[in-house]
Order: C-alpha cells, then structure tokens, then sequence
C-alpha cells in the first residue's frame, strides 16, 4: 500500500446529509454536515465541498467537533446559490480537512477578518480564548447586510467590543478593514496579528506587519482542483496554497509579495489581475 | 549521491537524474517547475498546453480511488501564446531540461504548438496524444496509427529539438503504436498516460467526475505500466520515460529493469510532495552502489536478459 | 434480507442474489462452488474450461500487487471430458444456477466443450476471449470482433442454454467488441476480464510470474471496470454481469448503477472469504430498503440519467 | 483501502538472502531467512518460497523468532534440488506466514511425524513443552538417512527418548510409524494426537484415533498455487488447505474422509489417486 493510509482517507469523499442550515445574512449561511474527518479539523484548513452535479469548492471550516462540521458559505455563483438552494436531509460530498492550520500563540493577538474570511478566524478565537493574555477583531464587510458572527465576535473579545467597518458605512465605522487598524497598532502592543479576507485586504494589512515588524499569519485563497497539491491550480510563488497554505507566516508572505494582492491563476492557467 | 550514477542522456537530453516531472502536475509556472526541479527532477514536463486557452472542466476533476486517483482535469490552460512568456521565464529559471507537452486537435496544431514552444526555449516537446477524456485530442489520436504518424512527421518538421510521444495504455496492442511513433521518427515514448476510468457515488447515484470519464493514475496502475514498458521495449528500439504510478526508488528500478531509461512522477508528488524526486533518486542511487552498478543506465531493459 | 429485493433474471436465468463467483476462483470441485454458493453467490462460474487437459504454468502464478492481484495461472484445466463428471456432481449439489467457463483456441473447440458442458448440466456457458496471458484463445479472440462473432455463432448454434461472453479490458474501444457479441447473438455479457499487467523484482531483477505477463485484478481495477461496464450498458442491450475489484456492497452498488444487472466477485474471495457474497448481499438489501427500493433492478443503470 | 492492510503484507513478496543452511540427513537441509513476518510464525503456519526462475512451493515452517524463519526442505523435484545447491548469501522470495496453526492443548500430547513432515511437529513441541505433563514423539522415515531431527526430539520428550521407525529397519524399528501407535495408546492415556506427514500416514492415525475417539489435529498438504484461498488448488472437499488448514481437527478430518489419504486435485485440476 503505498498511498499511506491517512492521506487516501481524507482524501476519500463522503457523502453526507446536510444537518443544519442557520442564516447568518441574506447572503451568507452556515451549514453543519455529519463527518468524522472534518470534525477533527484544526482552524484554518479546510475542505472540498460536493454539490452533486453543480461543482466542488473549497471552504474553509468555521468549527469542529461531537463528529460534526460546520462552514459558511456567501451565495456569490453557480455552486454557493445552488448550495444556499439546499435543504436539510440533501445530501453533499464533503472530503478533507486539508492544509495547515494556524499557529497559537500566546499574549496579545489581533485578528483582522473580511466577509466569510472571518470564519476560520473565529474558529481560531475560540481555540486561543482560554490560553491568551488578550484578543482584539477587526472584521470588514462591504454592507451590514455582510457582516457575519457580530455577536459571537464580541463575544471572543477581551475588553470591549469587536471592531466592525463597512464600506458603505452601514454599520460600525465606515472604511475598510484595514483602517483602524493603524491607531490600534499604536496604542497598544500585540504579538500576533492573524488575517483571512480579501486579498488585497491581506496585502495592505502585510504591508502595514510589515512596516511594523509585527509577526502576521495569513490565510489565502486560490482556485482549487484537486486540493492535495498534485494539480498547480492554487500555485502562490513557490507555494501550493491547498497544501503549503493556506495559512501563511510572514516570512513567506515576503517570499510572494509580488503576487500577494495582486495576481492570481485562472481556471486555464493564465495570469489574472487580483 | 554520486552525480554519474544517476545521470542519464536520453533523446540526446543531459538529465542529472533519472526521474523527471510528468505532465499535469503543478506544471503551470515557472515556479512550480523550480519548485520540482529543486525536489530532485531530473527534468521537467510543463501541463499540456495547446493553441487557444481551455478553462478546463468544472470541479470535482479529481477524486481518490483505493490506490490511486482518478481525473478528468480538461486540460485547462491558457493557450501557447499566453503561456510563452511563462515558458521563457521557466527556461530562465530552470537548472533541467524543460520539455513542454503539446496536444492539439489537428497534426497542424501540433506542430504550430510545438514550433512555439521550442522558439520559447523548451529543451524538447512531448506530445500528448493519450488524454483518455477529451475529445479529439488525446486517445483519438494516440489509439490510431495512421493519425499519430501523421502527427509525429509534422511534429518533426517543425521543429529541431527531440519529439517524445506519450502513449496510452488504453489501446488493444501498444507496441503497434509505438512503432508508428518509431517509424515516424520520434525520439522518445512516454509510458503510459493514465487509464480510462470511471468513479461512481452511491448515495447521490451519480458519476463524480463532472466529465463522467476520467483517468486513472498512482499505484492502482503501475502492474499496467510496467507492462506496457515491457512490451514497448522489446517492439521498439527508442529510449523510454516510464510512467505510471512511482512512489518510491523500488517502483523506479522496476520501471528501468522493465526497459525505461528515465521515469515520470506524478501523482506521488501529491501523496509525497515535491521532494519525492529526491528520496527516489537516492534509494535509486544506495540499490545501484549495493548492487555494483556505476550506472543507472547499466539495469535498463536488465529484465529480458533470459 | 427479503427475497425479491434481490432476485435478478439475467440471460433467462433467475439468482436468488445479483452476486455470482467468478471464473477461475476456486471453482475446479463441485465441492467449492457448493462452499460459494452457501456463502451467498447467486450464481457460480467454474474455473475455464478447454478441450485437453491443461497443468497450467508453474508457479509463481499469483503475486500480490499494491491494491489487487496479477495472476498467470495458465488455465489449468482437466479438460472437458473429464471434467463432465465434476460438473453433473455440482449440477446436483447446486442450489444455485452453474455456468460453466469455456476457453479453446479455435470456435469449433467453444463450441464442442460449450456442447458438452451443457449436457452436462451447465445453465449457461461463459466464453472466456479474454485471458490474457494464454496465447491464441482469450484475448486474441476478444481482441478481434470477426473472430469474437464467429465463436459465438458457433456456440449459439451448439446449445440450448444462454451464452455469455466475457469482454477483455484490453482493447482500444470495449463497445466495438460488446455489439459484436450482441450481434452474433449472446445472451449476457461479463464485464470485465483481468487487465494486462507485470510484476517485476528488483533484487532478482526478474519478472516475478512464471509467465511474465499476467492479469491484474482486485481494487486496483474497479475504476477501469466500472467505466467498461458504463459504456457497454450505453453501446448495447445485453443485461451485463460486473466484474472487477468488487470487495464489498458499495462497489456492488456501482456496478449496478453504471448498468450491470449482477455481478462476480474474484479476488475479494481470497481476501475476505467465500461468505463475501452474503455480507455483500445484506448490504445491497439494506441500501435498497433505505433508498426505498423494491428491487435491485431498479437501480441498474441509474447513473445514466442526466 | 479495501484489502486489509496486514493481508496485502503478509501476502507481498520479499527477497531476502539465505543466511544459514544446515545438513540434517544427505536429502534434508535446513534453511535460515531473515524475514520478520515469518519469524512470528505459529507452528502449523507456512511460507511459500519462491526459487527466482524455477519455482514457488509451500513449506512448512520449522522455527521463528528474532527476525529468522527457518524451513526444512528434502530434495524430491525440481525446485527442491535447484534450492539444494544454493549457497548462503543466494537470494530467495518469501511470503507468508499462511494458514492456521496447531491449538495448544495442556495435558499428555503425541506427536506423529514423517519424513519432513515432523517439522512442524517439532515447532509446536518447542512451544509446548513447558505447558503440559507429558510429550511422546513417535517418527517414521523410508530410511535411516531420512529419519530428522532426531536428537532434538529426543530432548523434547518428557520420559523416554522418541520412537523412530524406519521401512527398511536402518534405524528404530522396522515398521511404519503408525505401528507403535496402537501399543502406545493401549499403554498410556493421551489427550492430543498431533500429526504430520505423508497423508496415507496421516489417514491411518486419523482411522486409530476415530476409533478410540481420540481428539487429534493434523497438519495436511496439497497442491499449493496462491496460497490465499483464492485458486481453488488446494481443495480437500469443501476446505482450503491453503487457509481453512492445513491444520484440520478431528470433526473436519471425518467430514473430509472419502478424500483423506486417498486422492487429491493435480496441477490440472483432475483428481489423482495419491
Ligand atoms: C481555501 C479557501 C477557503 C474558502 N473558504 C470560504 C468560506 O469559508 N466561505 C465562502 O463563502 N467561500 C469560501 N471560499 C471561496 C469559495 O470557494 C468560492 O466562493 C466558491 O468557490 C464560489 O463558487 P461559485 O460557483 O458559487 O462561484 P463562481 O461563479 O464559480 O465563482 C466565483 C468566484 O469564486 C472563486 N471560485 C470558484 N470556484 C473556485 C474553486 N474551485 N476554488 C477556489 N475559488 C473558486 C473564483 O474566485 C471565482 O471567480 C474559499 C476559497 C478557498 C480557496
Ligand atoms: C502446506 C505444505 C507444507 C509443506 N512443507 C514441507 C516441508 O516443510 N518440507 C518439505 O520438504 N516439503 C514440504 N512440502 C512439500 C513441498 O512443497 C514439495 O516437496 C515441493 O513443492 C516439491 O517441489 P519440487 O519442484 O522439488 O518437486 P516436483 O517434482 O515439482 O514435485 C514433486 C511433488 O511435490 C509436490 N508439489 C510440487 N509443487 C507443489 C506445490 N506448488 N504445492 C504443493 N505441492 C507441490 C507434488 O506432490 C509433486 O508431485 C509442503 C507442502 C505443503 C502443501
Ligand atoms: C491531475 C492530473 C493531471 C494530469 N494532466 C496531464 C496532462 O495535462 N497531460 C498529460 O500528458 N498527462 C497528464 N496527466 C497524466 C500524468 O502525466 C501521468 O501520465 C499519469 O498520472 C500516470 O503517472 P502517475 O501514476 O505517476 O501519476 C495528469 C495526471 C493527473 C493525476
Ligand atoms: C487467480 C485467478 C484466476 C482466474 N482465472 C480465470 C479463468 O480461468 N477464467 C476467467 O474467465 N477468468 C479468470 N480470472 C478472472 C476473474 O474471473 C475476474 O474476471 C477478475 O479477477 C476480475 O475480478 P476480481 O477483481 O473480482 O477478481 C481469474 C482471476 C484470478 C485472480
Ligand atoms: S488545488 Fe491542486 S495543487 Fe492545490
Ligand atoms: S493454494 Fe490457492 S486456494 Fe489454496
């Protein structure tokens, strides 16, 4: 047997009745599927979602455990509006959980989220709650109607509330994500800065860990196929992000400053503007 | 490891080692391609690449099965004139041959294809003639005689650097192509593409695959490969890249004792990542100094001695 | 398990299940197809059958592959005319219909074993044109649709009894052989026989079986079946039995969905046991009750739909 | 992963050099592999041996531990006269060990060997030695020069030493090794028998033992191609030598007595008279 064992498993797709479907917004819904593998998933990696005859999409997981997985998912195409047209009881092909995950650390940390890419940060706030000295978020969206967890968020926050922005400025501050993040950096010291969102949101807040020497871990989005780093379609740089990533330190965020925010694969290989 | 041990000259191409990247994998960039050759390739295959760009088919494209995988990728990519400017960057990058895989619908293609490709820098062309699902490309071609030597001689003439066909298995007698390929004048065979394939869900009672058909790669067809390199190498007398399901050192030897001069690895560099080039090359390298060999190419075709 | 959840006619022929032992698998002595069908089959297939006796090759005859089996064993055989004996011992024993597996090197040799056979209490003969490591029967028939048409005229003119043949994975397109088999008249098809392949040692730097070239079978080939049963049931009418790295009730289950309407089970008798069929039996059941079906039939060929 | 993991090992072929042979009498020697799969052997089990270029053949196993596996082999054919003139450092395949083994029974255990066949025997006496009140072993050959391992079986016994029988009288008795049998059980109460050799030899034990409804095991051999259960070679009526024995208790021996030391399959598949 040379695949080893564990790789073919994970690998292996299941199929699953949906268990739980909750509205988190008008475009956004957080499904629950019963499966063993994923349950076991650590924050920031991710699966491979079936919708049987439509496609297969990469996801990341919102939360694990009891033999259950949970993910969220913005209605933006094909795939995602065909899911959000699901029911419970429909069935779904779920493999994975793949790529690394987050690295924990203590002290202070700053989570940075936008859109849906909140959800694996969320997932990581929850693992870090008891063990760290304190948590901020800063979470972006382009409307309200976009801003996902608000509550469990605020929640997770050490002293006051989570920070919210939206571009249309209607909730929270109205800016981007990205904004308060500066006159946070300089009031108070923090040791870990954690992103998922927009890339080009990631890309400023690099920019600024960057300027700062703050240590940073991102977690990227690329096309993917095959998910298990054969098939090239989410190469970064040197990287393969289903594989190498998704989650990505600062050291190799530098590596592939030249596409981080900036260029990406399509779906036949050509080099597309970000 | 001992550089002459695991050197190999095949079509005329200095390889530094014997095992190189098959087509498909990663393959896309530059840097996926410096990535592998840094893993220990000894030469690298870009994704095939024809005249006008392919989105490929929708997901699932790729789908485990017990020992291997099963794809039906579609040959997504952006068309040779985008992909020359990745191709010259590669050929900057690269310390190993880059040989770009070409497929077309028409011989005319194949050798337009070519003809950029190798203006672009590639060391040599390897014609997929053997994708077992797309449509008149691929199999069509590399399952008929007449057609794949038509190919062949028009591949040959336009361009100066050495051609090698990639054959599929999924053909009644190989050897029969793999002389047309000879006679043709090719100067290579890549042994084996993957093996039609079919991957079905019971629950939602459906092929998973969104092209239904697909082709099966990885350890499940290595005994198929083996055979058809041993076939292939007693029909013709061409240097051959085996292919087909090497995870370790001890699939590669079997493959050179079959009759390969060189291997291809493609799915293991997913199941082991790009560095499996580099743990091949040295368990390769410890069976030929325990076996007092000075030379890979000393064990190939060793097999049909008697 | 409820009965008429599980029964299938195919070829005329009722089976209390839809799992059948395949050829060459225990298989010489009434005494072992009773041990199957006692475990569950619903129909047996002996080992095949020609006109002479034949000892097979030496051994090694069966080396295990990553996910499967290759095996040369040469068709051993006693030859029809002793072997009638055996079959009228396992006519009565049998609880189960018995097809008998017929090979011979010429289409009067199918026809007068295939004759002799069914006197002998066989419900139906198999043909086995796609052995694929004797010379000059199996492949080289089910290789070729003129000499295919011609055997199986030959045997439908000899018997009474329905005729299935067994279609060989190694071909260039598997539907061209299947019409023909429906056209000179069979009654079902098996789909598939075992996919040619070798084993090779690397510290003996030999090819492990006594004949080279052997047939690979078990999980490894369950993808390369499930796609040759998918486009025979779209090129022909023929009820087809699924053959091919079938080991529990899930691979069963889609075989029956790319359209077999039963299926043998090889390899996975050795790895789990002549009461394989049962366990793969009560599995189908329960998939049929909870997918509310009233039949295995209803599901053959499902995944076609769309 | 369908076919279990440890199946598809045991069943894998290795190569492996001869590290020690050892001349037990001028038609009888003992080979040591290096194989830690057979060296877990149980006594009954067996390997099958592959000759590169001649053959594979079942043998049964002698002795296991330490990562070694030894077999006896008596020069009657092809494949054992070309292993015959092997030398140490030679290369062979293994695989295995298949099959089931003798139960270990306590009390007052006979064991009846011929020829070759006493090594397993002498295996499963090693095992049960320590465990039980009493060991008797009674041995037969054509001749003297066939008679082995005749020094350790002595020091198995408990009293005295092993009876040996010879068909031509060059050593032991003069007779057949069933002949004492019938004095010793008049003699001495026993709860096992436990035998191995040619089967005619077997057959007629099986008939004492019936007779004086005498619990016995014997260890059987046919005709061995795959070795797994799946090519039908090895049929003795509806069991498998190859897995369901080649160790068979009395109930399976009665069940199996119309072909029991009377006829067998040949490597065509016809029944021969043995
Ligand atoms: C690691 C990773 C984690 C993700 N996590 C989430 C999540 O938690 N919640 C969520 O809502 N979305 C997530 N996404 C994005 C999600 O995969 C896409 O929104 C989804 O694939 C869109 O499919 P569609 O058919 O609805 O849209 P389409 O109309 O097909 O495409 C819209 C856009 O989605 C992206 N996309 C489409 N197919 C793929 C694919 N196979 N791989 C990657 N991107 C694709 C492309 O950028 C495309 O332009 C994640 C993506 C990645 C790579
Ligand atoms: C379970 C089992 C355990 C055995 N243990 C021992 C042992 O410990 N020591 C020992 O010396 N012998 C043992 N034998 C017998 C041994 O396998 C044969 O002596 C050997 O195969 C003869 O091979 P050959 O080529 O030398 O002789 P050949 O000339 O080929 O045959 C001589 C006879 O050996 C038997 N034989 C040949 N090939 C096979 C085969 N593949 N399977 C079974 N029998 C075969 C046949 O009866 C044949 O007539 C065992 C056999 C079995 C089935
Ligand atoms: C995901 C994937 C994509 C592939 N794409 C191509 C391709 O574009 N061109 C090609 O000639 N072969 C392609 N192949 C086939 C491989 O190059 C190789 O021939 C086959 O996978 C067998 O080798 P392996 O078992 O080492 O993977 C692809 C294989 C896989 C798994
Ligand atoms: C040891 C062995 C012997 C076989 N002998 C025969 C045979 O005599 N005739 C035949 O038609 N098929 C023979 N086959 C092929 C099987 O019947 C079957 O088609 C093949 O093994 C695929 O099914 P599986 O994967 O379930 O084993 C043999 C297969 C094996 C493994
Ligand atoms: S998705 Fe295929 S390599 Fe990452
Ligand atoms: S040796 Fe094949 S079944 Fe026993």
């Amino acid at each position: 047997m040379k695949l080893s064992g564990y790789a073919t498993k994970i690998n292996t797709l299941r199929t699953t009745a949906i268990v739980g479907i909750k509205d988190e917004s008008p475009t956004v819904k957080t499904y629950t599927l019963q499966d063993d593998l994923c349950s076991k998933a650590k924050p920031g990696q991710f699966l491979m979602l079936w919708i049987p005859g439509i496609d297969e999409i990469p996801l990341s997981i919102l939360n694990g455990g009891n033999g259950q997985v949970q993910f969220s998912v913005k209605a933006v195409g094909d795939a995602t509006r065909h899911l959000h047209d699901m029911q419970i009881g429909d069935l779904l092909g779920v493999r994975g959980p793949f790529g690394n995950s987050f690295t924990e650390t203590r002290g202070r940390v700053l989570l940075v989220g936008g859109g849906t890419g909140t959800a694996p940060l969320l997932f990581l706030a929850k693992r870090l709650a008891a063990k760290i000295d304190r948590l901020s978020f800063v979470v972006g969206a382009k409307t309200r109607k976009e801003l996902v967890f608000l509550e469990e968020l605020d929640a997770m926050c050490t002293d006051e509330s989570a920070i919210a922005t939206t571009e249309d400025g209607s909730y929270g501050l109205h800016c981007l994500a990205t904004e308060p993040l500066e006159s946070l950096l300089d009031k108070q010291k923090f040791n870990m800065i954690y992103a998922c969102g927009p890339e080009r949101m990631v890309r400023k807040i690099f920019d600024i860990a960057e300027k700062r020497k703050l240590p940073m871990e991102a977690s990227l989005e690329r096309l993917m196929r095959c998910g298990i780093g054969l098939c090239g379609s989410c190469m970064i740089g040197k990287y393969r992000v289903c594989k190498d990533g998704p989650v990505f330190k600062m050291a190799q965020l530098s590596e592939i400053k030249n596409e981080l925010g900036i260029s990406k694969l399509g779906f036949d290989g050509s080099r597309i503007d970000i | 490891m001992s550089n002459s041990l695991l050197t190999v000259n095949i079509a005329g191409m200095n390889l530094g080692s014997p095992t190189a990247l098959a087509s498909g994998i990663l393959g896309y960039t530059a840097e996926s391609l410096r990535l592998v050759a840094e893993g220990g390739a000894g030469a690298v295959v870009t994704k095939s690449v024809g005249v006008a760009p392919r989105p490929g088919y929708p997901n699932p494209t790729v789908v485990q099965a017990d020992s291997g995988l099963i794809n039906a990728v579609g040959l997504p990519n952006p068309g040779i004139d985008f992909y020359v400017e990745e191709l010259t960057y590669a050929k900057s990058l690269l310390p190993v041959p880059l040989i770009v895989s070409v497929f077309g619908y028409t011989a005319e293609e194949y050798a337009l294809v070519s003809k950029k490709a190798v203006e672009a820098g590639a060391d040599a062309v390897e014609l997929n003639v053997s994708c077992p699902h797309v449509k008149y490309t691929g199999s069509e071609i590399g399952q008929n005689p007449k057609l794949l030597t038509d190919v062949v001689c028009k591949v040959k003439a336009a361009v100066q650097k050495p051609v090698i066909v990639k054959l599929s298995p999924n053909v009644t007698d190989i050897t029969e192509l793999a002389k047309a390929a000879e006679n043709a004048g090719a100067d290579a065979l890549t042994v084996i593409n993957t093996v039609r394939a079919v991957a079905i869900n019971v629950e939602t009672q459906r092929a998973v695959l969104s092209n239904i058909r697909g082709g099966l790669s990885g350890p499940a067809i290595k005994p198929i490969a083996l055979r058809c390199v041993y076939d292939v190498f007693e029909a013709v007398k061409l240097p051959i890249f085996g292919c087909g399901g090497i995870t370790d050192w001890r699939d590669a030897v079997e493959f050179f004792l079959a009759g390969a001069s060189a291997v291809q690895v493609g799915t293991a560099v997913g199941s082991e990542d790009p560095t499996v080039f580099q743990a091949i090359n040295r368990g390769v390298a410890s069976y030929l100094k325990r076996k007092a060999y000075g030379s890979v190419n000393e064990i190939v075709g060793l097999c049909h001695q008697d």
